[in-house]
């Protein structure tokens, strides 16, 4: 059933190769916003690189779900699929695993080159990718149960933003004090692991908090 | 049978009646902890050996942070209570914490930090139970925002039901934030049961705040309860006789 | 043939915004019976089928599918059920093929006729691997017809399927309508154009619209 | 004609009040994202402040105009805007002068707040407020262009981000410039007349521009 | 009674995708006439539609507004024309009233019919001031049908106005095209269903679908 879920998902994604390329597009400039906005030190941006690149990825990410679900909800997709026996708890997890990876994953292959123009340590490229690797998936989970809660709104576009940052500001805390321990040299498992935690707790949550969202959502 | 009442409280009508009656108890009680308190805190209890008078500001403080995550907590359990039972009043005693949580939570940041410009130097750092107290807020504020983008006050009440449980994982965050990062704010002085870190001349003038906050909350909800009621059972027979009247 | 099934409303009631849309709004139905829902605009029959397919809650009573309540019996029901509404799922990006592919892998049913065949029997030959988004208004709506040869369900819920058909389109759809019920399927469906049916019609009026 | 066309926006995005709160609240909520990626001391964001708040207003703009555009595509009312006679080009400014208007200046008048929180200045909270006035209105209206080229495009949302900010680059330069400058004592007026210049020259091409790209979007 | 006008086209093709939807393509029209479009599902009907009121482009040939092209025309067919298409303009988060008002205060031109009497002439007096997005199907559509006697212009192009509309409703539709004809306006249309009017009805067939 996930199977055949998230297949239809990818494949609706690669009709339109931009939709997988233009979160990319958005982490890359805007990450190259900050040093025409700050400075372009190296020094400076050695400093940031950690913090700027965490909360880029972070609204690439919450950007690029929207387009998972407003589709499916304007044309009846998703009544259909919920009228045709699959749980909504199903539905939404195959969902965020395609927002993972069609834009997780990629924005995590990503990062190093960013790390390279923004100056980042040596020392914290590796604790960069573990981190996004722990927290992304996390973050598509939670903006699962946001757009869940909003699609059935007309115009709740920005509101997703209200619901979910707040959620997210834990999972940023501790990804960029991972990559800022790890600039100076310091131990950074701690947070690695707390990064861990919260992934399982959002993966065996959420799918259910977002799939009774769904339904509420549906049944406007 | 122990259960009737329980399910007698999913009534609007016999909430409304009852809540009405107890209200102006529940008032009296509440004014009389927060003159107590406020006397007893404000002139009788000793200034604190450090920041002299300044710490005064600690008995508004600390109920109004306490209540901030108390209210969510409550909304949240009454969310999940009305999700589980299909009741409408727990749904609306749940909608109806929200702004008054959101009152107390800012309440408790401007304390927060008025207080923290003599004594940080700063009215605001980026510290973690700080943070976590402005997500709670950023949570309130979420939660009105998107009970009220809903045309459609059933799916209004779910959605935000279900926001609400999911929103209560940061109520441990916050209160473990001092612990779990080493902060500027104030350890747990109280929460710790055993022995509170805070003398006694002190201590019994918090704990009245506390408790009567405590009732200012239950003092202020009801009669948006009881707004909430009338206003989506404005078509039933019983509101329109009470009109009428 | 399909297995027996019945579906029953129980003194419904509804109410959006002011509006009290029906109440003790009761009716029962088995297999090969076919329900008209009649009523003028804005009269509430949307609403009552979106009811029937639990998609809204009905304000008051309950619909009751094999005798036991919708909420428990989602899975068989929606085993049993297809229903199209006026947002008839069909995704732009897929091609007509794939959309029908893909709901009745969904489903797991084993189809009685192939999608290549279904896509003949609408009219869409030639269309198979154009995207939906290429079609005209008629056609999308003849992709999502197709889907009631490719997905065998007992109970067909159809809001108003004869609208945007061509005059041939419409004659297809209602002998559909009598191949079903000799199948002892059944079906409910809205219309407001006069359908002639070459079997009995049941109809259920909606008067609707009165203050709540 | 003008009139008639800003009333109605206004209109309808006050019909849903958190329209206008959602860009406010994500500027806020997006802007102390960055201390916990980067840094709590107040030394460290008083640097980073003129930068993070130029970066996030324009990403708050950017993201509200969005909904301006959509429901309206959707629902055939652009079109038949267009087919009662009036020209692409004021149903384009209308849109951005509202845009301004309901997320541009309130977000200026936020800015104050945010400068306290991240630790600005006290000296560049006027070059901070001119500087966004000059620049944001010009923001609005290239976006009126970017979202008029893309609209028709299914799924077109991030790509607008694409298009625009490459043409934003040049005022959150000299923005942020004018700031920087006022945070060290300097003078800043040089940036803020490039910032006018800019401002007369979109004004004045860019409801053509957008106008005629409007009328090709919609031909789809 | 409506000034003069005509409107032709002149050896229209269209070629959507890779189909030519339909080539030499030729008909003129004024005052008073009532013309219908015809063809199956897919024909290009809509497309049709679309090219004339200059909305798409023609692959070859030209519309003629008053004998000049319609690109030069742009203000004054604006004022002489109301289309409604498949997408009818209705605000979802405007009401009623404030949905007439809009558009009649865009064509600045005097209106015949107040909007109160529009609105209760399509039946929906009630819904004055009720939020679009809170209608019906057929409600929505008798908003846009509302524009048609607020917004007083010559040529109606109409796409399949008949759709999702009562009995009663299609009833007063026809009758309208008939009142609208007696002012010396006139009608392009299309429909699947069968309409009775009391006047003389041109077709133009469209066959469409042929590879190009
Ligand atoms: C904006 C600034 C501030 C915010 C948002 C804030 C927030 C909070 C919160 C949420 C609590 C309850 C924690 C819990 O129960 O787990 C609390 C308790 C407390 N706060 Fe603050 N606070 C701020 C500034 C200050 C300052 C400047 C001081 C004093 C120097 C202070 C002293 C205390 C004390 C003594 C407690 C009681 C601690 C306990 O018993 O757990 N706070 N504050
Ligand atoms: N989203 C909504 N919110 C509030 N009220 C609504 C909503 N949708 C419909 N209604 C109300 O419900 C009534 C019935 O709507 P419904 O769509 O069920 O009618 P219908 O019988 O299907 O009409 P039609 O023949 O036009 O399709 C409408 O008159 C309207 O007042
Ligand atoms: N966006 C599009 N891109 C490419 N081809 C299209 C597009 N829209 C329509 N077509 C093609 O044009 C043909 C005619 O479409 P059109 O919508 O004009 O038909 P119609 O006669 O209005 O049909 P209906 O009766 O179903 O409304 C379709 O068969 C389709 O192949
Ligand atoms: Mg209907
Ligand atoms: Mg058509």
């Amino acid at each position: 059933m996930l199977r055949v879920l998230v297949g239809r998902e990818i494949k609706l994604v690669f009709r339109r190769k931009s939709e997988i390329l233009n979160p990319l597009f958005f982490f890359l400039i805007v990450t190259s916003l900050f040093p025409f906005g700050i400075s372009p030190e190296p020094s400076v941006l050695g400093l940031l690189a950690p913090g700027v690149i965490w909360v880029c990825a972070l609204l690439a990410l919450l950007l690029s779900v929207d387009a998972l679900y407003r589709e499916d909800f304007d044309d009846g997709s998703l009544v259909q699929m919920v009228m045709s026996g699959v749980s909504p708890a199903s539905i939404v997890f195959a969902k965020a695993i395609t927002n993972w990876l069609v834009t997780g994953l990629p924005l995590i292959l990503l990062s190093p080159l960013l790390g390279v123009m923004l100056n980042l340590d040596n020392d914290a490229f590796g604790a960069m990718v573990v981190s996004l690797l722990l927290g992304t998936p996390s973050m598509c989970l939670i903006a699962a149960i946001g757009m869940s809660l909003t699609i059935g709104l007309r115009r709740g576009g920005i509101l997703l933003s209200l619901l979910v940052l707040p959620l997210y500001i834990p999972i940023l805390i501790f990804g960029a004090m991972a990559v800022n321990a790890a600039t100076v040299g310091q131990e950074f498992v701690g947070q690695l692991a707390l990064l861990g935690a919260g992934l399982a707790f959002t993966a065996s949550l959420a799918p259910w908090a977002a799939g009774a969202a769904l339904r509420v959502s549906l049944s406007e | 049978m122990a259960w009737t009442w329980f399910f007698r409280l999913g009534s609007p009508k016999w909430f409304y009646q009852i809540a009405g009656r107890w209200q102006p108890w529940i008032w009296g009680l509440t004014l009389i902890g927060l003159s107590v308190g406020t006397v007893w805190g404000l002139f009788i209890a000793p200034p604190d050996y450090y920041q002299g008078d300044l710490a005064r500001i600690i008995y508004i403080h600390v109920p109004a942070a306490y209540l901030s995550m108390f209210t969510y907590v409550i909304m949240a359990v009454s969310a999940a209570i009305g999700l589980i039972w299909r009741m409408k009043m727990a749904f609306m005693f749940s909608i109806s914490c929200s702004p008054i949580g959101a009152a107390f939570t800012l309440l408790a940041l401007v304390t927060g930090s008025l207080w923290g410009k003599p004594t940080w130097g700063t009215y605001w750092v980026f510290d973690a139970r700080l943070t976590s107290e402005l997500i709670l807020l950023f949570l309130y504020l979420g939660h009105m925002a998107l009970y009220n983008a809903s045309d459609d006050i059933k799916t209004a009440d779910k959605s935000a039901a279900i926001l609400a449980i999911v929103g209560v994982v940061n109520i441990p965050i916050i209160h473990y934030s001092v612990e779990w990062w080493n902060s500027l704010h104030q350890p747990a002085s109280l929460s710790k049961l055993a022995k509170p870190s805070i003398d006694e001349s002190m201590l019994w003038p918090l704990l009245i705040m506390i408790f009567s906050f405590k009732l200012f909350f239950i003092s202020m909800v009801l009669p948006w309860l009881r707004n909430n009621i009338l206003w989506r059972e404005r078509d039933s027979q019983w509101v329109r006789e009470m009109i009428e009247k | 043939m399909y297995q027996d099934f019945s579906i029953e409303s129980e003194q419904l009631a509804l109410i959006r915004g002011e509006r009290l849309l029906f109440k003790q709004c009761s009716f029962s139905m088995k297999n090969g019976q076919v329900l008209q829902i009649r009523g003028p605009n804005g009269a509430g029959k949307t609403s009552l089928l979106r009811v029937l397919c639990g998609i809204m809650e009905p304000d008051q009573g309950d619909v009751l599918w094999c005798g036991k309540s919708l909420r428990k019996m989602r899975e068989s029901f929606g085993a049993n059920v297809l229903y199209l509404g006026h947002q008839i799922g069909v995704k732009r990006n897929m091609t007509v093929r794939e959309n029908l592919l893909f709901y009745s892998n969904l489903r797991q049913a084993k189809p009685l006729t192939t999608i290549e065949e279904a896509i003949q029997a609408v009219g869409l030959t030639g269309y198979e691997d154009e995207l939906a988004a290429h079609l005209s208004q008629g056609q999308t709506r003849r992709v999502s017809l197709a889907r009631l040869l490719t997905e065998p369900s007992a109970l067909w819920i159809l809001d108003e399927p004869f609208v945007a058909l061509d005059v041939e389109g419409q004659g297809w759809l209602a002998h559909l309508f009598e191949q079903h019920l000799a199948k002892r399927g059944s079906v409910i469906f809205t219309s407001h154009q006069s359908i002639d049916l070459n079997v009995k019609v049941n109809t259920l009026e909606v008067s609707g619209g009165s203050h709540a």
